[in-house]
């Protein structure tokens, strides 16, 4: 795809935008979660989709257990060491468009057990993390809040520009390396490309 | 023939037609019958899908789909715009060229299908001499497609997936076509249209659908297993059984492609549902003489949501078999059960010249006591000797 | 063996199908974003920090005193005392942070806090797209009005207030006390100056 | 009953469109993918999926012959449908030895179905 | 319009080509799908002929065919279980090598 | 059902049943009273399979296995010894080393359902931490020690002789330490940590760059 | 010649050719099910209505399927490099060249005859219903033929290819009560 | 019931092959299995990303055709260190982390554990404490035993609605948890001494109703699955565990008394005050996987015989001993090992003291890791979906098999 033809369609703005609305109502609308669950968390996250609280209304009910036919992966619970690699390895074998929802705090950053040797003290130190949903575990209701979040910020994106999410962009990456086991620690811990620890600025 | 509300679709094709100039006649002709088909079948899939999440919803007491468009209609819009737009992943490891394939060769002979079915009055495609024949020819087409499908993504789990299809679809296929030949036996055709036609009279003011004869009972019953086999439907939903595969021959499909397989199974249900309702419930005619009224193909569609709703209800209520169990009911239940029928119908037929006060009953009694007898045997040795069955516990204190 | 048990299997899942249209009972969703579970009593997500008086900083309950830091399990809370300008700590955290992508929501540090300062919030709608920034709660985030607290855990509040009237009644009385004891003394050595003297 | 065309025709063109038709969706998913969101192949991917973990060892392993001998029933019953389409076509005009031997050319090959019972070939291990 | 010789050609060339592979490919499977080819040129014959041949109302090829499809379905079953049945023994559809397990 | 024979009892019927047997009650002061046997450990699966067939005992059932790390501890006390310095009698005060621990630890925890009574506690001890870290299996006489000993193994490290399958049970293959030991040192992967505290705050703080360190 | 039997021909033509020159097996098995498909167009063609669809129903549905069986049964399912014939091989080249003379023979004589140059007949209308009364009439003695000819073989074919002694002992082993099949 | 004492049985199979990447363990041996096998072995692993595997367990099975001829757990993708952090964490403060050992009964335990520091400490809960203790437990074995059908028929492919009607009814429990202690899940509400809070008022009426609708709710489970021909065939005869292989692996709660052998520590050790309620413990005769969805089917049932009575027979008082110290306890050198009969088997605690703030040991006795050594001998001759369907029957949570 030449840069010529890419700047003669993002002249017929409106042809762009409306296929942007388009493709954002899409992908919006019907967010393919992947039937994966790893700890408490997950069960709340089953009884999200429940009868209660009812993930399937805003057609999300469609819990594909292969991951290519995924669009989003709700990381629910503890990702420990012995399974990072393969949640990363699940990741990068969904096709783009992919989101990520880390739900509850063992995900977000390790949580409540992250002193442990054994916990990997986040998942977004492996892949993009799109949403984070606070909470041990967050109620049912927190997650379609999450969900509601993703769908805007889904709704958000441009589909041409600089500013356009990674998945568009040919040069991002859509794998990431999946992390090996060390003798005593993941290899490596963290991958820079992804996650990089923020600076803190702290008064004593 | 008919009212013209009846024949609407017939009169349009051919008000069409005749703008059309001489020698295209043919080919505008054939467009005209097979655009349309494609459409409302396509659509019809589109609806089911949504139809389908919103009635398991209800069985599960929850709403389903509710926010995409009104009450949620815009689902399957939403869903292929994404299908669209999803990567589309090859496993290194899979034989690229099948792979490719695989959804082409379900689509196609899954729609071919649909040419002899009669979707209402004069409304069937094609009407072929041997047209059931050639819907069964066609349907066989769809295993190697699946077939194809596992093989080449060289996936364990796909292929086992692929291996179970296959294994169950030629399984129940003996089955249904011998489900299907007491109807022909009666109506003395292997044309779906003649079939229709061999229902159309009326006795008592109620049409003579072959359901309402003691083998059209059984052979519906067991045409309808069959079917629900043979388009992978729950409780025999085995190929693609998450629990255990993943998701069967499907497993590495993403994108569109994966959309075909289920457009695929999804035509391949509808189609066997249409077979069915043709052979046993008088295809596109009315149950009653004083609803024929009604437009054929209202007839037609309203019989096939029915039972596609039926397939729903059964996909919310009941667990999968395993798979022995599932061979075994196919070749030690099924198998017999519709031979058994065969003859059925044969005495049914036979005893047709039998005059005596009440034969009719007797009849009636006959043929149903020996396929009630036979079910009950054929059942309970199915259960065999592992004696399944309900168990009392004891309690201590 | 013979699809009995089949039978009445459908017959229940169509009960519910049926159901879900005429009985609540067997529509149990609720539709979140419009329509809300109501939450209980007791319900429990985060912390936050509780003031008194219209001021959220001067009027913080909170003393710094450490003890929930040092028993929340997952340790993620974090409290600098404040000092004044000499360096002498006065009883008010400067920095009052809650990590809130560890927090377990145990309410540990609500148990254990001897000044009821801290205590749980309902809320639980914050998702957020920015791990970093929107998930460490600081001290103006956490803090809110003891109205707050009274509209989310009313029987609570109402016995936490309670006891803190009562506290601070018998504080004062035991002041006044000493105040009067001292008085007493006081009066008590004039009284006995004159005689030593 | 429309007869503008020859069935065969119709047919052939059929199967010719429904064929072509998956090539639209794909094309046009094809399309997008070009114009916007590349396809981004990568070495785990495109991996096999398993579970998460790297696949080890290859799909295509040997399969029991329980497969095959269930190939080879539903073989000989499909040829006896065959058979038994034509006579069940001509069946209300059949005198009576006609129909009896169908009943023997059932028999015989129930029989078969029957000795392949026993000998448990219709039973999954 | 197609003539009979058409026909009669194709059928000798799916002949040939069948023929071919029958003799050539040591795969025990492939040498069956050579001779059911062989087969089906045989049937595109018998077929053919009726077509062209006098008396068609009198289905003789069609019958012919028909039982000819029958056969050619046992011959395939029993063929292909030999070479199972081979295979289990020797572990090889090679048919060279076979020869040379032999025994 | 008779009352379950004491511990002394037990002990005592051991000796003459096992022969050879070493045999030692280790008390426990704490409200609960739970003592144990400790056994040596080269007669541990004799003194097993005659708990679990004794009519008398029938401990069919093995409940629970744990592994307890002893490091070897120093306690030093002071004590006052009178001693001749000079000469002269005094009164010394003097360093008492007394060494405790130093091994690996085994406990079991036996019922039975049978009889229904239980618990009979047994134990285990290894020679030392690091090379004569054996003991001798009771997965072949109770199955529930199988996947319980594995896990001691993969946490604590002791080797289990005779066990049919031991191998690490829940951390990776490669991993090289027992966890559960006292002195394991954790990985340090406290990149970011905004809440630190104590130990982990010292660790946080190898990670950020001086100027930004909490 | 019209181009539909144009078209017909390459397919089976290609097909067959495919099916008996591609290495992986599974190729060559789906390439016969194209031929094999092709061939009963041309029975269309000829208006034998019944014996196209039979082809379809017992070729692809049943044969094929069974062949590809038999290559995942066998494991031959990889591309195998010695099964495509080498070509300084000595069998390799006397199977084409026999095949080769067998085909030019054919043709030859085929060419030579008069009676191919015959236009098509009209069409004998033949319907199934005409076959079912043949077949039950004519043709009885074949039929019951063919019954005991397809029970034997499925006894034979079952006989052969079933495991029987590996059935016997199969390995059971633990607390699991084998579930032999309902 | 008696137990017959047996020759041990041998411990499945050697360890074969050697580590491959990932930490893969060849099973597939190197020669065939005694010649007996035709096919081919195909090593397939389900899990930990397997929609049956209940979170993140993975089985690496060996098939022949579809048959199981080797099956492995594998454990730990969700080794939390719980041990080791209740370790370095005060006695207080291990409670909201035991929530999450099994997360779907975390009031059971918060027993588990508060009866070990108890009976460690000498601390005796008052009476009122005891009966909502016995409430909670039973509330949650229904709501765990709920679950576990649903997901039981969901592993059998019935699409969910088992499932949902489970958790619909379980919410109903949820609900009453949170009214209580505040969360739906991680309760965090027994403290040893007693309880946390009061009930709230009107908490006892709430949950009456509860108890008084559920027996609908279990009829309705009834009419759905238990007689339903395709599910009985599916479990019955299926993963057979026999009595002597039970006791000798170990194997407690439901699984065990599905095999037949009358052991409940409720009413065995009659800790709290199980004493006094009416109930009966239900048994089965095959210990197939009909057998353990049934036996929990009937335990329901009396556990609302339980809850019914102990409603009803409440005290009031406090809920608390008045000489329990929640902070800066210090309980004597000493070791404890107490156990309850948890929804899934036996739970204990294991609790070394060393006289400091930290327990010195900590050990869980996990009842799912100690009911999974037998999967394999169940496995075994079976197929692949009985594999999934034993697995479901075992009822494993993650959080407790690798804590
Ligand atoms: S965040 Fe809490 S509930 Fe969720 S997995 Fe972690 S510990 Fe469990
Ligand atoms: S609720 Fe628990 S985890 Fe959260 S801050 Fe308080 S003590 Fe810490
Ligand atoms: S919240 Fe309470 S316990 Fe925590 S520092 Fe403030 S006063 Fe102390």
């Amino acid at each position: 795809m030449d840069e010529g033809l890419r700047s003669e369609l993002s002249k017929q703005g409106i042809f762009t935008s409306t296929l942007e609305d388009l493709y954002n109502w899409g992908r919006q609308n019907s967010v393919w979660p992947l039937q994966f669950g790893l700890a408490c968390c997950a069960i709340e996250m089953i009884a999200t989709s429940m009868a209660r609280f009812d993930l399937a209304r805003f057609g999300a009910e469609v819990f594909r257990p292969s991951p290519r036919q995924a669009d989003l992966m709700i990381v629910a619970g503890t990702v420990t060491k012995k399974m990072a690699p393969q949640v990363v390895r699940l990741y990068n074998q969904m096709p783009e468009p992919k989101y990520v929802i880390a739900m509850g705090a063992c995900a977000i950053s390790g949580g409540p057990f992250k002193q442990g040797y054994n916990v990997l003290k986040g998942i977004d130190r492996f892949i993009p993390v799109d949403v984070h949903i606070p909470g041990c575990p967050p109620r049912p209701e927190a997650l379609l809040h999450a969900f509601m979040t993703l769908q805007q910020r889904i709704d958000g994106q441009r589909l041409t520009g600089k500013s356009r999410p990674r998945h568009l962009n040919a040069e991002a990456p859509s794998e990431f390396p999946v992390p090996q086991f060390g003798a005593k620690d993941l290899e490596p811990p963290f991958n820079p490309e992804v996650w990089q620890p923020p600076r803190l600025v702290r008064s004593e | 023939m008919g009212n013209p509300v009846d024949q609407i679709f017939v009169i349009l094709k051919h008000w069409l037609l005749s703008f059309c100039p001489e020698g295209y006649v043919p080919i505008a002709s054939i467009l005209l019958s097979v655009i349309p088909i494609m459409a409302v079948f396509g659509g019809l899939f589109a609806l089911t899908t949504i139809l389908e999440r919103k009635g398991l919803g209800r069985i599960q007491n929850r709403y389903g789909p509710n926010r995409v468009g009104p009450c949620g209609l815009f689902q399957p819009i939403a869903d292929g715009v994404k299908m669209l737009t999803k990567e589309d992943i090859v496993p290194r490891a899979a034989d690229q060229v099948i792979h490719f394939l695989a959804p082409f060769a379900l689509i196609g002979p899954v729609y071919i299908a649909y040419s002899v079915l009669p979707v209402g009055r004069n409304m069937a495609a094609l009407d072929l001499d041997a047209g059931l024949l050639f819907f069964f020819a066609v349907g066989a087409g769809s295993e190697l497609a699946i077939f194809m499908g596992g093989w080449s993504s060289r996936n364990k789990y796909s292929l086992l997936g692929a291996m179970r299809a296959v294994a169950q679809m030629i399984s129940y296929e003996v089955p249904l076509i011998l489900s299907s030949v007491p109807v022909i036996m009666l109506a003395g055709s292997l044309s779906p249209t003649a079939i229709v036609d061999a229902q159309g009279g009326h006795s008592h003011g109620l049409m003579q659908w072959h359901l309402f004869t003691p083998w059209g009972i059984a052979g519906f019953f067991l045409f309808m297993i069959a079917a629900s086999a043979e388009a992978n439907r729950t409780p025999f939903d085995i190929p693609e059984g998450e629990s255990e595969i993943i998701a069967g021959y499907m497993v590495e499909y993403s994108g569109f492609k994966f959309a075909l397989f289920f457009l695929g199974e999804y035509l391949g249900l509808f189609a066997i549902c249409g077979l069915g309702i043709t052979l046993f419930l008088g295809g596109w005619h009315s149950p009653f003489v004083f609803l024929e009224w009604i437009p054929s193909y209202f007839w037609f569609f309203g019989k096939l949501m029915a039972m596609i709703f039926v397939f729903i209800w059964l996909r919310g209520t009941l667990p999968r078999l395993r798979m022995d169990q599932l061979m075994g009911f196919g070749w030690k239940f099924m198998l017999p059960m519709t031979l058994l029928n065969i003859l059925v119908a044969a005495i049914w037929h036979l005893s047709k010249t039998w005059l005596f006060p009440g034969v009719y009953l007797t009849r009636w009694a006959l043929c149903l006591g020996i396929l009630c007898a036979a079910y009950v045997w054929l059942g309970r040795s199915l259960a065999g000797n592992r004696s399944v069955g309900k168990r009392v516990y004891r309690f201590a204190d | 063996m013979l699809g009995e048990g089949i039978i009445k299997g459908m017959a229940e899942t169509a009960r519910n199908f049926i159901g879900s249209y005429s009985d609540p009972e067997r529509l149990v969703t609720v539709q979140y974003p419009e329509e809300h579970i109501p939450a209980k009593q007791n319900a429990r997500n985060f912390p936050f920090l509780v003031f008194d008086v219209e001021d959220p900083v001067a009027g913080l309950r909170c003393v710094a005193c450490k003890i929930c830091e040092k028993e929340c399990p997952p340790q993620c809370i974090y409290i600098v005392m404040d000092r004044d300008d000499k360096g002498k700590p006065c009883k008010h955290p400067k920095v009052f942070d809650i990590d809130v992508s560890v927090c377990m929501s145990c309410q540990i540090c609500v148990e254990v806090c001897p000044f009821d300062a801290i205590k749980m919030d309902t809320e639980f709608e914050l998702s957020e797209t920015n791990r970093y920034g929107g998930l460490l709660l600081t001290k103006d985030r956490l803090s809110k009005s003891n109205e707050y607290y009274h509209k989310i855990h009313s029987v609570e509040a109402a016995e936490v207030d309670a006891r803190l009237a009562d506290e601070k009644a018998k504080a004062e009385e035991k002041v006044k006390a000493k105040l009067a004891a001292a008085a007493t003394a006081k009066a008590a050595a004039q009284a006995a100056k004159p005689v030593a003297g | 009953m429309t007869t503008e065309y020859d069935p065969y025709l119709f047919l052939a063109v059929f199967l010719g469109i429904a064929l072509v038709f998956p090539l639209a969706p794909l094309g046009l998913a094809r399309l997008w993918a070009v114009l916007y969101s590349n396809n981004k192949p990568g070495p785990i991917k495109n991996a096999t999926y398993e579970c998460g973990l790297e696949s080890k060892g290859d799909a295509r392993v040997q399969f029991r012959s329980d497969y095959y001998l269930y190939g080879i029933v539903f073989l000989i019953f499909d040829v006896e449908a065959l058979f038994l389409l034509p006579f069940a076509v001509a069946f209300t005009g059949l005198p009576m030895g006609a129909i009896v031997a169908m009943l023997v050319f059932l028999l015989l090959l129930v029989e078969g179905l029957v000795w392949a019972w026993k000998k448990g070939v219709l039973s999954w291990t | 319009m197609t003539t009979l010789n058409q026909y009669l050609i194709v059928s000798a060339l799916l002949f040939a080509v069948g023929l071919a592979g029958a003799l050539t490919r040591r795969n025990a499977i492939l040498v069956l799908v050579g001779i059911e080819l062989m087969l089906n040129a045989a049937n595109l014959n018998f077929i053919a002929f009726w077509r062209f041949g006098p008396n068609p109302e009198l289905l003789r090829g069609v019958m012919f065919v028909v039982f000819s499809i029958g056969i050619a379905a046992a011959e395939a079953a029993v063929g292909l279980a030999l070479i199972i049945a081979v295979y289990r023994h020797y572990k090889t559809t090679d048919l060279n090598r076979m020869d040379t397990l032999k025994g | 059902m008779m009352p379950m024979q004491t511990l002394e009892e037990i002990k005592k019927r051991l000796e003459s049943a096992v022969p050879g047997v070493c045999v030692e009650i280790v008390s426990n002061d704490s409200p609960c009273q739970q003592r144990s046997l400790l056994v040596d450990r080269d007669h541990g699966p004799q003194v097993a399979a005659w708990l679990r067939r004794d009519d008398a005992l029938r401990l069919d059932y093995l409940s629970n296995v744990t592994g307890v790390d002893w490091p070897e501890v120093v306690t030093k006390q002071k004590i006052k010894v009178k001693r001749k310095v000079d000469g002269v009698e005094k009164e010394v005060e003097e360093v008492v080393q007394t060494r405790s621990g130093g091994y690996l630890e085994a406990v079991y925890h036996l019922y039975s359902m049978e009889l229904k009574q239980g618990a009979v506690v047994i134990r285990m001890r290894t020679g030392d931490r690091d090379q004569q870290n054996k003991l001798p299996s009771l997965t072949p006489i109770w199955r529930s020690a199988e996947l319980q000993e594995r896990e001691i193994y993969d946490l604590f490290g002791i080797v289990f002789e005779g066990h049919p399958d031991l191998r690490r049970i829940l951390m990776w293959d490669g991993f090289e330490a027992h966890p559960m030991r006292r002195d394991y040192v954790e990985p340090d992967d406290y990149e970011y940590e905004p809440t630190p505290h104590d130990s982990v705050l010292a660790k946080a703080k190898a990670h950020y760059p001086p100027e930004v360190a909490p | 010649m019209t181009i539909s039997f144009i078209i017909i021909c390459c397919i089976v033509a290609v097909g067959a050719i495919a099916a008996m020159s591609l290495r992986n097996l599974v190729h060559c098995a789906l390439c016969l099910t194209v031929s094999l498909a092709g061939l009963a167009a041309l029975y269309l063609r000829l208006e034998a209505q019944f014996v196209g669809f039979a082809q379809i129903l017992v070729y692809i549905g049943a044969v094929a399927i069974l062949i590809v069986f038999a290559i995942l049964l066998t494991r031959s399912n990889e591309p195998d490099e010695s099964a495509v014939p080498r070509a300084g091989s000595w069998s390799g080249v006397a199977g084409v060249a026999v095949a080769l003379v067998v085909f030019g023979t054919l043709v030859l004589s085929i060419l030579s005859s008069s009676v191919g140059k015959t236009d098509l007949p009209a069409s004998p209308g033949a319907t199934v219903k005409d076959l079912g009364n043949q077949l039950m009439t004519h043709y009885v003695v074949p039929l019951e033929a063919i019954a005991l000819l397809l029970t034997s073989a499925m006894i034979g074919a079952v006989l052969i290819a079933k495991p029987d002694k590996l059935r016997a002992g199969r390995v059971v082993k633990g607390g699991g009560e084998h579930a032999s099949g309902t | 019931m008696k137990t017959t004492v047996v020759e041990p049985p041998v411990p499945s199979g050697a360890p074969v092959g050697l580590p491959a990447g990932d930490g893969r363990f060849s099973l597939l041996p190197k020669t065939s299995f005694d010649g007996r096998v035709e096919t081919e072995l195909l090593e397939v692993a389900m899990g930990p990303h397997h929609p049956s595997t209940h979170g993140v367990f993975r089985m690496d099975v060996v098939l022949d055709g579809e048959t199981i001829v080797k099956l492995k757990p594998v454990f730990g993708y969700l080794h939390r260190n719980h041990e080791k952090i209740a370790e370095n964490v005060s006695y207080l403060a291990s409670i909201p982390y035991t929530d999450r050992l099994d997360y779907l009964c975390s009031m059971t335990n918060n027993w588990a554990y508060a009866l070990s520091v108890e009976k460690l400490a000498g601390l005796e809960p008052p009476e009122r404490a005891e009966y909502i203790r016995v409430i909670m437990a039973e509330l949650t074995r229904l709501a765990n035993h709920v679950c576990l059908i649903g997901f039981l028929a969901q592993d059998m492919g019935a699409l969910g609605t088992p499932l949902m009607y489970g958790f619909r009814e379980r919410e109903k429990i949820l609900d009453l948890f949170e009214a209580l202690s505040g969360s739906r899940m991680m309760c965090n509400y027994m403290r040893f001494g007693g309880c946390r809070l009061d009930l709230p008022p009107g908490w006892v009426r709430e949950a009456r109703v509860v108890v008084d609708n559920f027996p609908k709710f279990l009829e309705e489970f009834d009419n759905l699955l238990s007689g339903n021909e395709i599910l009985m065939a599916r479990t019955q005869g299926v993963g057979v565990l026999t009595a002597e292989l039970a006791v000798n692996a170990g194997i407690t709660g439901p699984m065990l008394r599905a095999s037949g052998v009358n052991y409940d520590i409720r009413k065995v050790d009659r800790y709290g005050i199980y004493d006094r309620f009416e109930f009966r413990v239900p048994l089965g005769d095959h210990g197939d996987v009909y057998d353990r969805y049934m036996i929990r089917l009937l335990e329901m049932w009396e556990s609302l015989k339980i809850l019914r009575q102990a409603l009803d027979d409440i005290p009031e008082g406090p809920v608390m001993d008045p000489n329990a110290k929640i902070r800066n306890f210090k309980p004597k050198p000493g070791e404890c090992y107490e156990r309850i009969e948890g929804p899934k088997g036996e739970l204990g605690f294991y609790l070394v003291s060393d006289g400091g703030a930290n327990p010195y040991r900590y050990r869980v006795r996990p009842p799912s890791l100690v009911n999974l050594t037998v999967l394999e001998d169940m496995c075994l001759g079976h197929n692949v979906a009985d594999a999934v369907a034993i697995l479901g029957s075992v009822d494993i949570v993650l959080g407790e098999v690798d804590r």
